[in-house]
């Protein structure tokens, strides 16, 4: 023992002259700025989709209903409560929020006596710490679902042109895996899609390979799934709550996925209809486009009899007639509509109701009808010169004919539609075709965001060769004698008036002429009713040129109903939600008519 | 002048099997609980011990107060869902648990960890070790009665913990290493408030050597005290600093290196008298080295560059079938974690390798038979243990 | 490493090792043979620290397999030993006289998977658990969250809601989905 | 939340009770032979009072302040919360300098932190030093895992909610809750002993029954007199 | 011996005036010493009015429960041997009121009454029934024993140097020149007596009697409410009513408070400087301690008187 070692331990006595190092106000003493205290949320962020839920592994979240937030598309309204006697500040609900809403404070200081209290819903229950700009954030290259959309493979504008090959090859099953795994299963898009289809969970068969179970789900909802992976116009993609922080899952290419993986006779194996008695009723169903196949699908899988009755050569309707070949293939819709058939549906085509049979013998000798007759007569711009215009719908369906159509060196169209694009690339191919380039202009009323087509369409026509002008009101199609020279335009300052009526306002200065040798106008179609006669169409009611429906797709008589463009828009999903309606709605007054008569 | 050893004759000897008969109901034994609710216990277990005088005649250490199930709630969470818990296996130094972990399930997923978050995770774990040989340090001093070392250790950890709230966002459980990478970059002027604490701590460790390893009455209790026969270590499974402590050079971090451990300088310090003493010396000595890689590891880290990998969706992300150990040198000797996946979306088990298990059970119980009360909690203290890593 | 099961495997059974890292190696053993290879790796090729003693349920086959990893820290080798058991009155082979730390493993193993270790020391005494009735909490058919909802009772008043079935009970319960 | 899961079913067998707590006799060093019950021998057996307030609002009023400010607080450190303490009692935030003190005995002890989870094993501990504490005596419940489960909602081994065992005067919400928050809960609970609402204890003796049947419905090997004080 | 001359009744309001100052001063000291420790450590410490907080908290406990009539006792034991020990020794030399009831042979009276309140405290630890109480009074009876022996030897040799038994008149002895007190006319018992004094104080390295990493906290560990709140009034009077011994016999006594003051805590802070920077003796290295550093120079210290 040293005398060093003795007294050594007395040197610590010098921190007594030293100030206590102790904090002097623990009581407001401030976290770190990337501390993770309480939760905020972002009200108008929050899309309530629940991811925070689920990943949640303390079971710490709820999705509830809250007072001023309502369920509308891309928002379920629910907002998330989190249960402080559960949660453990993992932030992995802030990591994994699909709109960066859910952030945390720097607050930590909650202290109560009633356990019930720890549990509130962030943005709408008011806390101290809800504007404290401080605390927890996720750094943006972090991200815990895909950002990114598995890329698509495409036929590249210079080998597509020249033909009516189909362009998009849909994924490869590692695409599509990849691409399925993104998916947060949300289910946000379900109440979006018109046919409430079950994205989330055909998504999920998606990612685990299991096709087969995903085709029998998609039939549930939609028998014209195959269409729909191809030409739907996806409005559950504008609802899904990956696009907040990256690309939209591609819904329509998952669903396309699982009917292009499926071999084509399994179909017959997998939707089978199901065994119910023949009810001995029959009904007639006027058009077969998507709508009217698909009552009829649904009203032949419930053992009644049905008789669809087309017009035109082919089924189909608008999907063979107004989407050219390149974006649905014919044997694709041959297929689908094989399967439809396969359920014991009887078309008869070249039968136009009003010539070759009439609606009086369809009510007589069918328990219902319904007309589903879509909307197959172009709108017309009416400026001078319009009468020499082209119908974009006419076009379209004189192409799939087969027919021979006029191809100038120069087209104009006029609207900033799907249709429009359809026809614009449909002419720039026939260009290519017989004078080896394109020469093909657009021009629509909207800014170019703002048009109706979807984005992908827009982007495919410019790749294509076709000019765009947006912001362009016609004024005159130029006739020089029979033909037609050009399109003259106006520059359009507004398109709607302070109430929001249609009334475009232009900037008379800025004019422009686009030469042309065809013009087309394709804004907008109407439906043919010249079928119902002038005693039914005096009997029906009617809403601003439409037939009159209630909720069920129901006319005002009792035996007729209406689906499809035709009361509803066009839109192939919508459609096929139209006709699942009405199928319930004839379904179920036929069973009381049976009922009845027992 | 006196002899103080006493009459072991009187003791009960112990039996063919190692196992010592004690009849309590003689009267001359008594049970004495040392824990759980006991200052000198290092956190919420106990030893149950038997002892005749002041002699402890056998101990045996009970756990599973602090027992949560871990390894059954793991495999009922995702992946992803693990990671949150993982931490709370031990709270002194819960980094350990978030690396390992992010490890194993990276090399069973295939995941690829950017350069700048392996600096990151070593400054993370490094700064963690600190944490605890500071509470190992002043665990030590506190269990023979001189608080006042403790009460400077646990500022600098608390000063350390500052730091780590400003990395990572939270004190204890930094919830930091995320399967794939971190979650951030170091914030703004880090590295000067880093230096800022490592100085101080320094200055406090100069204070504390001189009322430690410079003081008689230190010395007195703990040399020779305690002591673990180096032919020991490896039936008892003992690693980390109390085999360094005996001469054992071993370190995982030299010896397979991880992260970034090979680009870096440090020495591993061994002692040889393998008693209290040269245990806490070590330690003592190995926080030094703690320091000066902190330093190393902020001069040597790149500026930039993304501190995650790509990682799948985590809400539905399978591993394949397999398994795999992935170890390193915790303050307290070698932590692992074995994984066993089978392909779907939740591990089939992970089991926690903490080296109290095997310091706090069997060596514990083998050392403590013999020794007076008053050394029982400097001995558990010198072995560093932290029993939710004993039972998780 | 190889060559090391190279060198063993005329007399011993192996199964396929997979070769995790260089430093990692699993491979399945017979238990009958599961003593002298330990014996030997420890006492002849320096195998001489247990990592851990563990077992993982793999209930779809009815076996347990205990994983043995040993660890040869001059060359810095980690070799897993595994040992499959019938699940069924699951019973292993003690080597708590080869590790004498071992012991605590088979313990806990006994404990929480029901594994007994005859002739191990104090295996039959609670170890974590105290007053447990039910099955071996480690066993994948004891169901953690049920026990737990039967045992402790949940703070009432929560109630959470699917986003999907909310909307649709908001917005279009009219809809005649899910009527097919 | 999910709701009960009634797939699995919980066994559940009485546990014996362990030997060397059985009724015995044994012979003494002197040759006499005893017969010992260990569970009555080894225990105080007084029930719990409800134990009034004093006569005057004055005296309880000052003794209520004095209880206030002078916190004295069982260091059991049940849970991991209990590493927070550690920067308590030392120089960075040093509750002391408020009158909170730590104390290793439970008889000493007014105030029981739960810091964290409870495991049974552990409850079990708790109530024990719980009861021992004198009257008054307050119960304090650190973070997620006392308020409904925290982290551990779904393991088997550890209890939701603290106050179906014991009454709790005051929640912090956290996990695990930073020094600062339990300081602000120190100082909240010292208001409401000031304001004479702290009474768990007798809370606790009032509803006797209930308590112990809730204790004993999770802590199978009960192996303790239903009163120890 | 002369027993209790001049006795008046009077005194035993002055003794008590006495104790109320010595207790109060003990509170606010005590106090302030541990704030002056836990500086050392870097801390505030608690307000130097902690102590009479704690003393109301205890008293106001509802519950007060028994293990038996020796349990009861023992503080109050232990607080007799404090008053005791301070009422039969002058606190201010020279003072009318502060005599108390110091009689010629007060200083063994006094030797005895630092034993007293340790045995009291054995007694009633011990039927509390709980085994640290109970290993904390054999480690706390041994080591007082051993503690007091240099003490005794110092002791001795004072009574031998001075002749006398009486406090009084040894403390008169050492009135004039501050190199009158014993510290400097005899070195060796005061070192003697020194280490007795650190090795009685309850702090490091001889707080092995309660050491709570130990066996948590000895003797007092059952103690609660009331019976804790006597012990702690003990706890502030004894220490000091030790120290004014000391003070008396080796650092010349006190003739007013102010010197009083200064001087105890002088005194009592010769423990505090060692006890807070040293870790403890295990209990049979400081019976060693004693053995080997204060037996020989209490023996020295009656070998050179």
């Amino acid at each position: 023992m040293s005398l060093r070692d003795v007294l050594s331990p007395f040197t610590a006595w010098k921190h007594v002259i030293n100030d206590p190092v102790t904090i002097k106000d623990p009581f407001s003493r401030e976290a770190s700025d990337r501390y993770r205290g309480f939760h905020q949320n972002d009200m108008d962020k929050c899309i309530g989709c629940g991811s925070c839920e689920e990943i949640c592994q303390n079971a710490a979240i709820d999705m509830v209903p809250v007072e001023g937030q309502n369920a509308g598309p891309g928002d379920s309204g629910l907002r998330p409560m989190i249960d402080y006697g559960r949660c453990c500040w993992c932030a992995l609900c802030v990591d994994v929020c699909m709109t960066g809403s859910l952030t945390m404070s720097n607050e930590y200081t909650w202290v109560d006596s009633d356990p019930d209290a720890f549990r509130f819903v962030p943005g709408v229950d008011a806390k101290s710490w809800d504007l404290e700009p401080k605390g927890y954030q996720r750094e943006d290259e972090r991200r815990l679902t895909g950002t990114v959309r598995a890329p698509m493979g495409e036929t590249c504008p210079e080998d597509r042109i020249g033909n009516f090959d189909e362009i998009v090859d849909g994924f490869t099953a590692e695409q599509a895996i990849i691409e399925a795994d993104r998916c947060v299963e949300c289910g946000l898009c379900v109440a979006t899609c018109p046919a409430h289809m079950d994205i989330p969970d055909y998504i999920s068969k998606v990612r685990d390979g299991d096709y087969e179970g995903g085709l029998q789900l998609l039939y549930e909802t939609n028998p014209f799934s195959q269409a729909c992976g191809r030409i739907c116009t996806h409005k559950c993609e504008t609802t899904c709550a990956a696009m907040h922080e990256g690309d939209a899952i591609a819904i329509r290419w998952l669903k396309r996925s699982i009917t292009d993986s499926v071999p084509r006779e399994r179909y017959f194996d997998l939707i089978q209809k199901p065994d119910v008695p023949e009810t001995g009723q029959s009904v007639a169903i006027i058009g077969a486009g998507p709508a009217g196949l698909t009552t009829a699908y649904d009203l032949a899988r419930k053992g009644h009899q049905v008789v669809v009755f087309e017009a035109l050569d082919k089924p189909g309707g608008m999907m063979r007639y107004g989407i050219p070949e390149y974006r649905l293939p014919y044997h694709v819709l041959d297929h689908e509509i094989s399967v439809i058939e396969s359920m014991g549906v009887e078309i008869r085509c070249n039968m136009r109701v009003g010539q070759e049979i009439s609606m009086d013998q369809l009510k007589t000798a069918y328990d219902a009808v319904v007309l589903s007759i879509g909307l197959h007569q172009g709108r017309s711009t009416r400026v001078p010169g319009s009468e020499k215009a082209e119908a974009a719908i006419d076009l379209l369906r004189r192409i799939t004919a087969g027919e021979e159509v006029p191809v100038p060196e120069q087209v104009a169209v006029i609207g900033g539609g799907n249709v429009a694009m359809d026809i614009a690339r449909s002419m720039a191919r026939l260009q290519k075709i017989k004078h080896g380039k394109v020469g093909v202009t657009v021009t629509a009323l909207e800014e170019l965001d703002r048009f109706l087509a979807d984005k992908e369409e827009i982007e495919e026509a410019l790749e294509e060769g076709c000019d765009i002008f947006p912001a362009r009101g016609p004024q005159e199609i130029l006739v020089d004698g029979d033909t037609v020279t050009g399109l003259r335009t106006w520059k359009v300052d507004a398109i709607f008036d302070a109430e929001g009526r249609f009334a475009p306002k232009y900037d008379e200065d800025d004019e422009m002429v686009h030469p042309a040798g065809m013009v087309v106008e394709a804004i907008g179609q109407m439906a043919d009713i010249s079928l119902l006669g002038a005693e039914l169409t005096e009997q029906l009611e009617w809403n601003r040129g439409r037939i009159m429906i209630d909720a069920d797709g129901q006319t005002s008589e009792p035996w007729l109903w209406a689906a499809g463009d035709a009361v509803s828009g066009p839109d192939v999903i919508h459609a096929v939600a139209d006709g699942h309606r009405v199928a319930v709605s004839i379904s179920r007054m036929l069973t009381a008519k049976r009922e009845a008569l027992q | 002048m006196f002899s103080f050893s006493p009459d072991r004759s009187q003791y009960p000897q112990p039996g063919p099997d190692g196992k010592v008969e004690v009849d309590l109901e003689t009267g001359k034994y008594l049970k004495l609980w040392h824990g759980p609710n006991h200052p000198g216990i290092t956190g919420n277990m106990s030893v149950e011990l038997t002892v005749c005088g002041d002699e402890v005649v056998e101990g045996k250490t009970h756990v599973g107060y602090l027992h949560r199930g871990f390894e059954k709630l793991m495999e009922r969470r995702t992946f992803i869902q693990v990671f949150p818990i993982v931490c709370r296996v031990c709270v002194p130094e819960p980094d350990f648990n978030e690396y390992c972990y992010a490890a194993a399930v990276e090399e069973l997923a295939g995941i690829e960890v950017p350069e700048m978050a392996t600096w990151i995770r070593t400054l993370i774990l490094e700064m963690g070790r600190f944490n605890s040989y500071m509470m190992a340090m002043g665990g030590i001093s506190g269990a023979l009665g001189l608080g006042v070392v403790g009460q400077w250790m646990t500022y600098t950890r608390d000063l350390m913990l500052d730091r780590f709230e400003e990395l990572t966002g939270a004190r204890i459980y930094h919830m930091f290493i995320l399967p794939g990478g971190v979650r951030a970059h170091l914030p703004e002027g880090f590295e000067g408030r880093m230096e800022e604490v490592l100085s101080t701590a320094e200055r406090y460790l100069a204070d504390a050597e001189k009322l430690m390893f410079h003081s008689s009455v230190f010395k007195t209790r703990t040399q020779g005290v305690g002591y673990i026969d180096p032919a020991l270590f490896e039936r008892y499974g003992v690693t980390g600093p109390n085999a360094r402590a005996g001469g054992v050079a071993k370190d995982v971090r030299k010896d397979s290196p991880y992260l970034v451990y090979d680009q870096l300088d440090f020495t591993v310090h061994t002692e040889e008298a393998s008693d209290i003493y040269a245990r806490t010396m070590v330690r003592f000595k190995d926080l030094h080295e703690t320091i000066q890689l902190i330093r190393q590891i902020l001069k040597k880290m790149p500026k930039e560059g993304p501190v995650m990998g790509n990682l799948p969706n985590v809400l539905h992300w399978k591993i394949p079938r397999g398994e795999t150990y992935i170890k390193g040198e915790s303050s307290r000797g070698e932590y692992g974690y074995y994984l066993v996946t089978d392909g779907t979306g939740y591990p089939r088990r992970i089991n926690v390798r903490g080296p109290s298990y095997t310091h706090a059970m069997a060596l514990l119980e083998h050392l403590i038979s013999g020794t007076n009360i008053s050394d029982v909690a400097a001995l558990m203290v010198s072995l560093h243990t932290y029993p939710p890593e004993i039972e998780r | 490493m190889r060559e090391l099961l190279y060198r063993l495997k005329d007399r011993y059974h192996f199964g396929t090792p997979t070769f995790q890292r260089d430093d990692l190696c699993f491979v399945t053993v017979k238990r009958s043979e599961l003593r002298a290879i330990l014996t030997e790796l420890r006492d002849v090729e320096g195998f001489t620290h247990l990592t851990l003693l563990t077992a993982v349920d793999w209930i779809e086959e009815q076996q347990f397999q205990l994983t043995y990893m040993i660890n040869n820290r001059e060359a810095n080798l980690t070799l897993a030993l595994r040992v499959m058991l019938d699940r069924e009155d699951a019973t292993g082979d003690t080597i708590h006289d080869l590790w004498p730390t071992a012991a605590t493993y088979q313990r806990e193993l006994r404990e929480m998977f029901g594994i007994n270790f005859p002739g191990s020391p104090r295996v039959d005494e609670e170890f974590i658990l105290e007053g447990w009735t039910d099955l071996p909490p480690y066993r994948r058919d004891f169901d953690t969250l049920a026990y737990s909802q039967q045992t402790y009772h949940d703070r009432p008043g929560r109630e959470t809601h699917d986003p999907k079935t909310h909307m649709q009970k908001v917005l279009y319960a009219d809809y005649p989905k899910g009527a097919k | 939340m999910e709701d009960v899961d009634d797939k699995f079913l919980k066994k559940n067998k009485e546990v014996p009770l362990r030997e060397e707590l059985r009724p015995r006799k044994v012979t003494t060093p002197d040759g006499q032979e005893i017969e010992i019950e260990p569970l009555r021998d080894y225990f105080c057996e007084a029930q719990p009072k409800v134990h009034p307030k004093a006569y005057s609002k004055i005296v309880e009023d000052f003794y209520n302040w004095a209880r206030s400010n002078s916190l004295w607080i069982l260091g059991f450190g049940t849970g991991c919360g209990a590493i927070e303490m550690r920067p308590l009692m030392t120089p960075r935030f040093d509750a002391y300098r408020y009158g909170i003190q730590w104390r290793p005995t439970p008889r000493q002890a007014n105030l029981l932190v739960i810091s964290g989870y409870l495991s049974v094993k552990t409850l079990k501990r708790a109530i024990r030093a719980y009861e021992q504490m004198p009257q008054p005596k307050y119960v304090m419940g650190l973070g997620s895992c006392t308020i409904n489960g925290g982290m551990y909602w779904d393991s088997y081994n550890t209890i939701k909610r603290l106050d179906d065992y014991l009454p709790v005067d005051l929640y912090i919400a956290g996990c695990m809750p930073r020094p600062e928050a339990l300081l602000h809960g120190f100082m909240e609970l010292k208001q409401i002993i000031r304001k004479g609402e702290a009474e768990g204890a007798n809370k606790y003796a009032e509803n006797f029954a209930q308590y112990k049947a809730n204790q004993k419905a999770v802590i199978k090997d009960w192996d303790m007199p239903d009163y120890n004080w | 011996m002369n027993s209790l001359p001049n006795f008046e009744w009077v005194q035993v309001a002055y003794a008590l005036l006495t104790l109320f100052i010595v207790i109060n001063y003990g509170m606010v000291m005590t106090a302030v010493v541990r704030k002056i420790g836990a500086r050392v450590g870097g801390r505030y410490g608690i307000p130097v009015w902690q102590n009479y907080i704690d003393l109301a908290k205890n008293i106001a406990l509802r519950s007060k429960i028994t293990h038996g009539v020796m349990f009861y006792l023992g503080p109050v034991f232990r607080l007799t041997g404090g008053v005791g020990l301070l009422l039969f020794v002058p606190t201010i030399y020279g003072s009318e009121w502060h005599q108390n009831f110091s009689y010629a042979g007060d200083l063994i009276l006094a030797l005895y009454f630092i034993f007293f309140g340790t045995l009291g405290m054995a007694l009633g630890a011990g039927e509390s029934g709980h085994p640290h109480s109970a290993i904390g009074v054999s480690r706390g009876l041994s080591q007082v024993t051993m503690a007091e022996l240099p003490l005794a030897l110092g002791v001795y040799a004072l009574s031998l140097q001075y002749q006398t038994l009486d406090i009084t008149e040894i403390v008169a002895a050492q009135q004039g020149s501050i190199f009158n007190w014993t510290v400097f006319t005899n070195p060796l018992a005061t070192v003697a007596a020194m280490v007795a004094f650190v090795g009685t104080m309850m702090r490091s390295p001889f707080d092995v009697v309660i050491a709570p990493q130990e066996i948590p906290i000895g003797p007092p560990t059952e103690y609660h409410s009331s019976y804790l709140a006597l012990m702690q009034t003990n706890r502030v009077l004894f220490p000091v009513a030790k120290t004014v011994i000391y003070m008396n016999l080796f650092f010349g006594g006190a003739t007013s408070w102010a010197e009083f003051a200064i001087k105890v805590f002088c005194l009592y802070m010769v423990s505090v400087v060692i006890g807070v920077v040293h870790p403890r003796f295990r209990v049979e290295q400081s019976i060693r301690f004693f053995l080997k550093w204060g037996l020989p120079i209490g023996v020295l210290a009656i070998l050179t008187v």
